[in-house]
């Protein structure tokens, strides 16, 4: 048998294989080139990208939990200049889409950002981040609020002509709703799920472990959360789904694509695994080949219920 | 580089600290000093982070069959304090485990010409072994070296073999001097009048008070910072110090990960 | 040093100690009894009535997860009667408060079940659950709506005089909202977090693992969400709250404590080890002796952030 | 009972077959056939949930120091196909586990004079060797077993060694018969005609077999039955099947863990 087709195109963006690398878990790309074969992956997705640079919170900013970690990163990043300067050339060097993740505290700062991106030949597509629960102001309401998000979102869309993924925060009772926000705005794809907000507790201490008391849990712990998010939106919803949340396996990525993810995206895994995405990539081609199954497209959405 | 790891050895070497040499590739040799590894506990997912652990030693073993070449391995010096390092403790000669080495920038080495003071406080003496040895090749080595009492000295006949003159403070006056092994320090530096340079690795308070006598004999001082990780390679920013121009208005946070552990005083905000 | 005092009073109802058993997960304690002294417990919360009998959902019902299992029992219960009959007397022998956990299809029916229940003297309270995901009609509206909690928990309030607790569901975009909503009907008590709505996929089948294909999360994996709301919601609120979610030892259950809870349930622990409550309450007993902490309420939001 | 038991033993009977002897509180010599047990197969969270086993047999090792008494041992045989079994297999003399046993309702011994027929279906053999063993103090046992393949027919030798006549068949005919045992076994009952009582134990697909010719023959016939289990003792409610009675408007569910996971086929509702 020839080799599966692991193709997928996400709103116009060709990749060569499902498998994208989460914002926030994978730096600016370099960082991970000594362990990882960048040509091997489906995309990389940067650390969000703010219009100024950004210090992030105090520390303690991470903790580990069963089967999960809390972050409480603040979105620290070196703010769009820098990233053009420092980050693009390197980026520049590697054939892999690039999909830079931002966020702003207005609808204008939203609408500038996604303008300046719209500018970088660089960068394949945009990632909007409505859903980051770690920063006090704005964030939170776009990712809660379907009429905040329909502005931003809106907004986004008028400022480029890059494909608009929007990535959803699964601390809301309904999650459809988001959903249809965005599409009525005219995203081109969601992805899902961010973080859920959780929190850690030092008993000896009798403080939060981590400085800004609460924090995002993401890992293999969240994934039955993220799997039923995926297939309630994937349902509902006519553009792609990018499924995110606890992927550790070629067989996690696929139950994705299964409940109707077009492509998924790996976060906490890198940190185990700096070559995760490759190698869940490698895993998912493998078990298309056991299977028999020619085109890794085939199995979007294939799930019988 | 990441790679899979033999155990050779996993020895108790005082109660609750244990040091365990493990196999690496040729490449690991060429690690600086005062580098880390991140090393996958087990293949499951609890824990499920990897545990950063400076690199105690590095070597070549000659195979004692001629022919056969020489293999390359490391070790590490760790104390058990949760569920990774229990974990660790229970490996045996032969077990697997994977590991990402080397990370980190490490210690600079200075000016031969000046004596070297090592200061280091309970397991973290981890880093400063491979320090020492690297650093009497050229340079007059002193290693103070500070603990709860005495099962918290260890691998003092390790240093001494190296040529090191190694003086111990412990608090409870169990093993050498009793009180603050920075006292004895300060006294030394101060008494000699001499440069020197020193490097620091241990709990907060002792690196607090070492970065407080380089302030005040304005002497060169790098330091060994540990902070929790998840990457180990500066992509999670969930490992960062405060900078020396950190303020809430100009935040200046720097990776322990990737521009440390390895820091020169004069670059961190000390509170 | 004398022991120190784990006692609590949770809306009236003295309890030797702050762990109960979770609903659902120690049957009408008589399947436990074997296993675990019920003397050394808390409180014992049965499985959720209904106020007929009712079959619950068709099999597979259950699936481990990533540090958490998911379930979708269907609230499958003897009914009140069969209850009656069959379980008080066994519950009757016990020194321990019990705890009826029932749920309703209407308002009135959450009503009539109060009523009944008001009358067994062995019931000590009454602990509503509006937030089970698993019944496709009524439940799931009451735990994430305000106005319909409100109206349920008003209708109960009035037809008991016996302690109301309420249990919330995690699945909402604003715990504190639901918190007040129940408060202001007066509740006596909040008891959360219920389960999180998750899914779980066999990939070679491409069938949900779950006949019902979404279930309920609970385990270790959802602790740091449980304790974040368990924060926020005793933070807003004065009425007393229970802490729930993926505790299995008494760390976990201090943890809770300080956050804000008066006393705490345990669930998935009981499967693992039968004998998790008493184990638990023990090693509270302890930490509080080796820290020389006289009473446990000292720890009860002593939270510092 | 809950208790700490020790392994004495774990080996490998045949490819990812093992069969594992540990020890057991005195009370549990009262164990009947067809019960089972619950073993947390790590002390972690990782499996979170306990897992079911039948309990191959039960017994008492004499200590061959006079004076020093005897022990009681149980024993299970699994097979690998998931975590919680890959861990177990890993597991050493010596090591411990913690165990639930003995869980459930087990066999009825039926009237002694009746021949006993019982069939299993690969790792299905698990419960019903102590079943043979006590049934052959006082009854005639013929014993039919089934697999796919060679490697997966297990103890022949053990249960000849009890007096029990063994059928064999493999579905592709590497050991004993080509083809599905449960033929073999109803060729058995049609030709000898005389009042007999059947227990299986095995893959769905067989017991449904099984089931169908009780029925066929009007012969009594015990099953035991798997599911996916938290509990064990019939609290959680997730381990139920369709009762006799069952249906959309008047559902009847039985714990295969605490109404089982015996029962005679008639209580089942078989699709
Ligand atoms: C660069 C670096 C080098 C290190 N070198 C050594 C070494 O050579 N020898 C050695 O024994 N230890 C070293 N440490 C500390 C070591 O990584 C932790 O002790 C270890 O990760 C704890 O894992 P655990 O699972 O046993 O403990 P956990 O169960 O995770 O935690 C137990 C306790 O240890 C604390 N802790 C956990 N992780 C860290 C961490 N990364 N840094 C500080 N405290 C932590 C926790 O807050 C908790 O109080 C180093 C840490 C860093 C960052
Ligand atoms: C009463 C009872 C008695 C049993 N006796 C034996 C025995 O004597 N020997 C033996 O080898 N096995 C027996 N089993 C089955 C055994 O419990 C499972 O094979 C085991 O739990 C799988 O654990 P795992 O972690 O290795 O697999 P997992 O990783 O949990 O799962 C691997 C595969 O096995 C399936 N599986 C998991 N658990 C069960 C389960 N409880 N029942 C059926 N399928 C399951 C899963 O769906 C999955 O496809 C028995 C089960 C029950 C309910
Ligand atoms: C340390 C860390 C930092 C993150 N930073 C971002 C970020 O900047 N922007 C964003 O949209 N998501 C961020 N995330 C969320 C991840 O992209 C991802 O949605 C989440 O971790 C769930 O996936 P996982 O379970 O595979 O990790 C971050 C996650 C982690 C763990
Ligand atoms: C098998 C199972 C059945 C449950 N049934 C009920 C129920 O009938 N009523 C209810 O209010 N909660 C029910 N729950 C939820 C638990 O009471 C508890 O809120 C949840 O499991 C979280 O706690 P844990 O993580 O300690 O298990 C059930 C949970 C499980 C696992
Ligand atoms: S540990 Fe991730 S940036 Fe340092
Ligand atoms: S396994 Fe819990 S009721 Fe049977």
């Amino acid at each position: 048998m020839s080799k599966p087709d692991l193709s997928v195109n996400i709103a116009g963006i060709a990749l060569r294989n499902p498998v994208m690398t989460a914002s926030g878990t994978f730096g600016y790309g370099e960082e991970f080139s000594e362990y990882v074969d960048l040509e091997t992956i489906g995309a990389i997705i940067t650390k969000g990208l703010s219009l100024r640079p950004k210090a992030g919170n105090p520390t303690p900013r991470i903790q580990e939990t069963t089967g999960g970690m809390l972050n409480a990163i603040g979105l620290q990043n070196v703010g769009i200049d820098a990233f053009v300067e420092q980050k693009v050339p390197f980026l520049r060097t590697v054939s892999t889409p690039v999909i830079a993740n931002f966020f702003g505290n207005t609808v204008e700062e939203y609408a500038e950002l996604a303008e300046r991106l719209d500018r970088i030949p660089e960068v394949a597509g945009v990632e909007i981040n409505i859903s980051c629960p770690n920063v006090k102001h704005g964030g939170i309401v776009f990712g809660t609020d379907p009429k905040a998000a329909y502005s931003v979102v809106k907004a986004v869309r008028e400022a480029t002509i890059k494909p608009v993924i929007v990535k959803l925060s699964p601390n809301v009772t309904d999650i459809v709703e988001m959903a249809w926000a965005c599409a009525d705005a005219e995203a081109d794809a969601l992805s899902l799920i961010n973080t859920l907000t959780g929190m850690a507790i030092d008993l000896k201490k009798r403080r939060p472990v981590l400085a800004n008391v609460t924090g995002g849990l993401s890992g293999p712990a969240v994934k039955p959360v993220a799997l039923r998010m995926v297939w309630q939106v994937a349902r509902a919803v006519k553009i792609p789904v990018i499924g995110i949340g606890g992927i550790m396996s070629g067989t996690d990525a696929l139950e994705f694509m299964l409940a109707g993810a077009s492509a998924v995206q790996v976060g906490t895994a890198n940190f185990l695994d700096p070559a995760a995405a490759q190698r869940i990539a490698t895993e998912m081609e493998q078990y298309l080949e056991d299977n028999g199954i020619a085109d890794v497209k085939e199995l979007i959405g294939a799930l019988e219920v | 580089m990441q790679f899979r790891s033999t155990i050779i050895s996993n020895q108790e070497v005082s109660p609750g600290y244990f040091r365990m040499r493990l196999t690496a590739p040729p490449e690991l040799s060429g690690a600086s000093p005062g580098q880390f590894i991140m090393v996958r506990v087990r293949d499951a997912i609890d824990p499920l982070l990897r545990r950063p652990f400076g690199i105690f030693d590095v070597g070549t073993i000659k195979s004692e069959f001629p022919g056969l070449g020489s293999a390359t391995y490391f070790e590490i010096l760790y104390k058990v304090v949760g569920k990774g390092t229990e974990a660790l403790s229970d490996y045996h000669h032969g077990d697997h485990v994977d590991v990402i080495a080397p990370l980190g920038a490490g210690f600079d080495l200075g000016d031969p010409a000046e004596e070297k003071i090592l200061v280091g406080g309970g397991v973290g003496i981890a880093p400063l072994y491979y320090l020492a040895r690297t650093l009497v090749q050229r340079s007059r080595v002193r290693f103070f070296l500070g603990g709860r009492t005495r099962d918290d000295i260890l691998c003092v006949t390790e240093f001494e073999r190296l040529g090191v003159e190694t003086y111990v403070a412990t608090d409870d006056g169990t093993l050498g001097d009793r009180g603050l092994v920075t006292d004895v320090m300060e006294r030394h530096i101060r008494e000699d009048g001499r440069p020197k340079t020193l490097y620091a690795c241990g709990p907060m308070p002792m690196l607090k008070a070492v970065a407080d006598i380089a302030r005040r004999t304005a002497t060169p001082c790098q330091v060994s910072l540990e902070a929790y990780m998840a990457c180990g390679m500066g992509a999670c920013l969930g490992c960062v110090v405060k900078g020396k121009g950190h303020s809430d208005d100009t935040p200046d946070y720097r990776c322990v990960c990737k521009d440390g552990p390895v820091f020169t005083f004069d670059q961190l905000k000390w509170v």
